[in-house]
């Protein structure tokens, strides 16, 4: 008998960096999961399942955090921890109530550090309104895990109809709800050095109030559906939509809003923006009389002021991102294999 | 052009990054890269000298702990050991030397302090490579209100592509591109080199 | 501006293994977050929070799996997760109906070895009747992680009244509804190659349907309250009830039920069985007219077999833990500061 | 004594576990102990060879990637090194060799298969450590249904305090304690060496 599985199966196929980056083979992975557990995965590939339990509807999502560096700019892993599942929640049109902080912290991880991290949870969960209803610590050995990792487990309730990606329409309007690409700038830029750290800081929030300002501003069913976005960016989110419905998600890059130091540090680094990741960006899909009117309801958010409707949601039949380039000529933009690397020394 | 659209370098400092052993011996194309630009940075650096034009080299060090990419199988640039040195032939203790630890000149090091302590307004940046840490030093010297010039002759990278690629960013961005003959004929000449000011769109 | 905090204060208290080890230095650590926390957290330091969610009461856990090994001889990671968080749902009273499951992945990890968890967790969750309603997977870099760690946060729901420790009342009986010990000499066993662990079996099960058959057996309000003896082991449990009733925990050693070979073998390594992590045990305090009801009944469950009276509750006044020896000596066992660390070459 | 409760010793082998130089060269308390300990062990090891009772070398083998303890600096008895040695005065090569990963000499060996071959009932326990290897082959032979004996002289520790610990644990759970002249004694005499039948409680 051998325990040692790994040992004997190390020729075989492995988990790789790329099934975690959100892209193509992060869904393949999600999918085989889904598939081995069967009957009893009961979730509907939405980031927050809906439990009816006793009559109650309740929205609940998990989020494992593995943030490198686990401290940053403007936030660190706490906050991201708390925003990643507020903000899973919120999009799903239910109130986030209560979390379940899950830590796995290194042996060696300081306690001062470990204090900056509860209190960053500690503010965002205040800021959000959620409050804090278990917890778990397990410590591992040096070497076995990376300083912290932070699962959370959120929970909340209807007060309104579910939202939901099949009732996206064609001819919806797609909003963004802030600039992209700052939050993956601003990392990478601290990972390496770079620079942009200064000019470019994360955009890591909780939006359940922007969302509640949204939906507030239009009759009910007029706003779609809501996703945040994240790993894998805005065409992670486009392709979902895409296959969710079967319509083509066609967007123009001229209205996407980035920050003019972030567009140059991507492509310093050789990346698009449109695949970076985002910890306070949701795309809401309007229907197109109301649109105007959700976009001036985010524009008086402070997480809303650079909204803006960067396409809207095509005839059906073919799926795919279209994307209208700058000198017109309209790309059709394929997910990505898995992480995009940044071209360094 | 708009009088209040430009402005003109006052004073500079020339910035040399990464000129050391371990960097310059991780492949033979570096080796030759590097021989090949070598020349001109050598009399560049004679140039400034004789003017009195203050020079900076950067030096990446790293420690056993940090976890960045092996060189040969082992951290290239480790305190104390002789790969962290600088190539002799640019006469690197003749002049200003900062230490860094990572891509950006700017990045907790301080060569901001020191540039605002010499006067200076505009960095001559050289060295290799190219596309990361010329570049971002560039972006961030940008960032900081500097006037940046990449060095055309005296950078280089692994492969010429890439350090195409890295100058077109430098002038599309945050910066001009000019050769080393140029800069020193029109500091002789009194002649002011003048740069956009670029609006944060 | 530094965002490494990690190494400028290198110098100063670290996270050490003895927080994660259940014992004394675990429950200062877990003091600290809540304190940190603050009014956001509003969990009662039970193994289950209980909501009141649009009046109807959940319980709510979350727990983090970082075994090693992750595959022994008759289970693995993935049962474990299952089971642990079952079992804490259900030693609070209420039926366990969901689970989330987050999973953080080292880069490198077998595709087979994850099929392998993910099976165990099914067959886990269908023997407990339980769905799992998210899930999350993060993948790490090699070295970033030890394998894989499992993050399950449940979610059950009261059809009677919450099980409190509050209500533990003096002369209660203490019944363990199996033998302690089995699952830390069985994992030591095979990390060490000591020949154990083929004698040895984990005792790695979900009791929720044992704890139903118990609570079945007696009037409403006659088992006081049930809790897991996980990590820790009896010992802490014991110093647990002992600290929240004001009362001595007298325990008679003869009839703690221990498998012989198990007590070959943590005596061989120096270790105190009474200290010794369990995946499969409850303790249950009982109203004394009752106990022997319960006891019957926990017989005819297949994880109950081996159930047996090991004591009663004190007299109030005094705390602690209380364990009479073979010899008939009285000793007070003393929680652990960190782990016990076995003797080894 | 009750009849059905004693069996007796029929085919015995020796196992002596990880007399390797760099176990042994770990401190100097171990070879201090060891050396004190060899005489008897070189004895019996001929006396036995003289007898065709088979004997079996445990030799603990680790590789590069084992996470295990470092001696001195380093993994020990790496595989291909000087250090996975036995000590030559046990003249290994006349006899069975078994290398083994972990404490059990019965963990992912085929030691209990090579018993069988034998058709050994009885295991006679030499080397050291007392309270980890030789302890824990005692308890895993004795699952597997052999008579076990450890033989006193023949056993070493780094302390004595350890040794004792570890035979009082083999007589009061799972084997004999005897000392290699009196195996021989009874060896020769043809007196059996009972053991008693323990019920598992």
């Amino acid at each position: 008998m051998n325990y040692v599985i790994a040992e004997d199966a190390a020729a075989t196929e492995a988990v790789i960096l790329d099934h975690g980056t959100g892209a193509r083979l992060s869904r393949e992975l999600v999918e085989m999961i889904a598939a081995e557990l069967g009957p009893i995965y009961i979730g509907e590939m939405e980031d927050s399942a809906i439990l009816s339990l006793s009559g109650e509807r309740l929205a609940i999502t998990t989020d494992s955090f593995v943030v490198q560096p686990a401290f940053f700019g403007n936030g660190d892993i706490g906050k991201i921890a708390v925003c990643g599942t507020v903000n899973d929640i919120a999009v799903s049109g239910a109130i986030p109530r209560y979390l379940t902080l899950g830590l796995i912290l290194e042996a060696g991880f300081p306690m001062p550090s470990l204090r900056r991290v509860i209190r960053s949870i500690r503010a965002a969960a205040e800021e959000a309104g959620v409050k804090i209803v278990a917890g778990d610590t397990k410590v591992v050995g040096k070497g076995a895990a990376d300083q912290i990792f932070i699962n959370t487990t959120g929970i909340g309730e209807f007060r309104r109809p579910p939202l939901r990606m099949k009732d996206v329409r064609p001819g919806d309007q797609i909003i963004l709800s802030g600039q992209i690409g700052n939050h993956a700038i601003h990392l990478l830029s601290i990972r390496e050095g770079l620079g942009f750290e200064q000019r470019v800081a994360s955009d890591c929030a909780p939006l359940n109030g922007l969302v509640d300002t949204a939906l507030a501003s239009v009759p009910q069913g007029m706003i779609r559906s809501i996703r945040d976005v994240t790993r894998g960016g805005l065409c992670a989110v486009m392709h979902e939509y895409a296959r969710a419905t079967n319509c083509p998600m066609e967007v123009r890059r001229s209205d996407v809003p980035v920050m003019w130091e972030t567009t140059m540090g991507a492509d310093m680094l050789g990346l698009d923006v449109i695949h970076l990741a985002n910890e306070g960006c949701a795309a809401l899909f309007v229907d197109p009389d109301h649109a105007q009117a959700v976009l001036a309801a985010l524009h008086l958010h402070p997480y809303g002021k650079d909204a803006a409707i960067i396409g809207s949601v095509g005839q059906p039949g073919s799926e795919g991102f279209h994307l209208t380039q700058k000198d017109g000529s309209v790309v059709e933009v394929e997910e990505l294999l898995g992480a995009e690397i940044p071209r360094l020394c | 052009m708009d009088e209040d659209k430009i402005k003109v370098a006052r004073k500079m400092a020339f910035i040399t990054t990464d000129l050391q052993q371990d960097l310059i011996e991780k492949s033979p194309e570096r080796i030759q890269r590097v021989a090949e630009m070598l020349p001109s940075v050598v009399r560049f650096l004679h140039q400034l000298r004789e003017r009195a034009i203050p020079i900076i080299h950067q030096q990446l060090v790293y420690r056993e702990t940090d976890h960045v990419e092996f060189f040969n199988g082992r951290i290239p640039c480790l305190e104390g050991t002789k790969g962290v040195e600088f190539i002799p032939e640019i006469e690197a203790d003749k002049d200003i030397i900062m230490k860094k630890r990572k891509d950006s000149g700017f990045y907790e090091t301080n060569l901001d302090e020191t540039l605002k302590g010499l006067g200076c307004d505009t960095i001559l940046l050289g060295g290799m490579q190219a596309q990361i840490c010329i570049q971002t030093t560039g972006a961030d010297g940008y960032f900081r209100g500097y006037n940046v010039i990449a060095v055309e002759d005296c950078i280089t990278s692994t492969r010429e592509e890439d350090k195409r690629r890295a100058l077109d960013w430098i002038s599309g961005y945050c910066g001009r591109v000019l050769s080393s003959t140029d800069i020193i004929a029109a500091y002789d000449a009194h002649t002011p080199i003048e740069f956009p000011v670029i609006y944060t769109p």
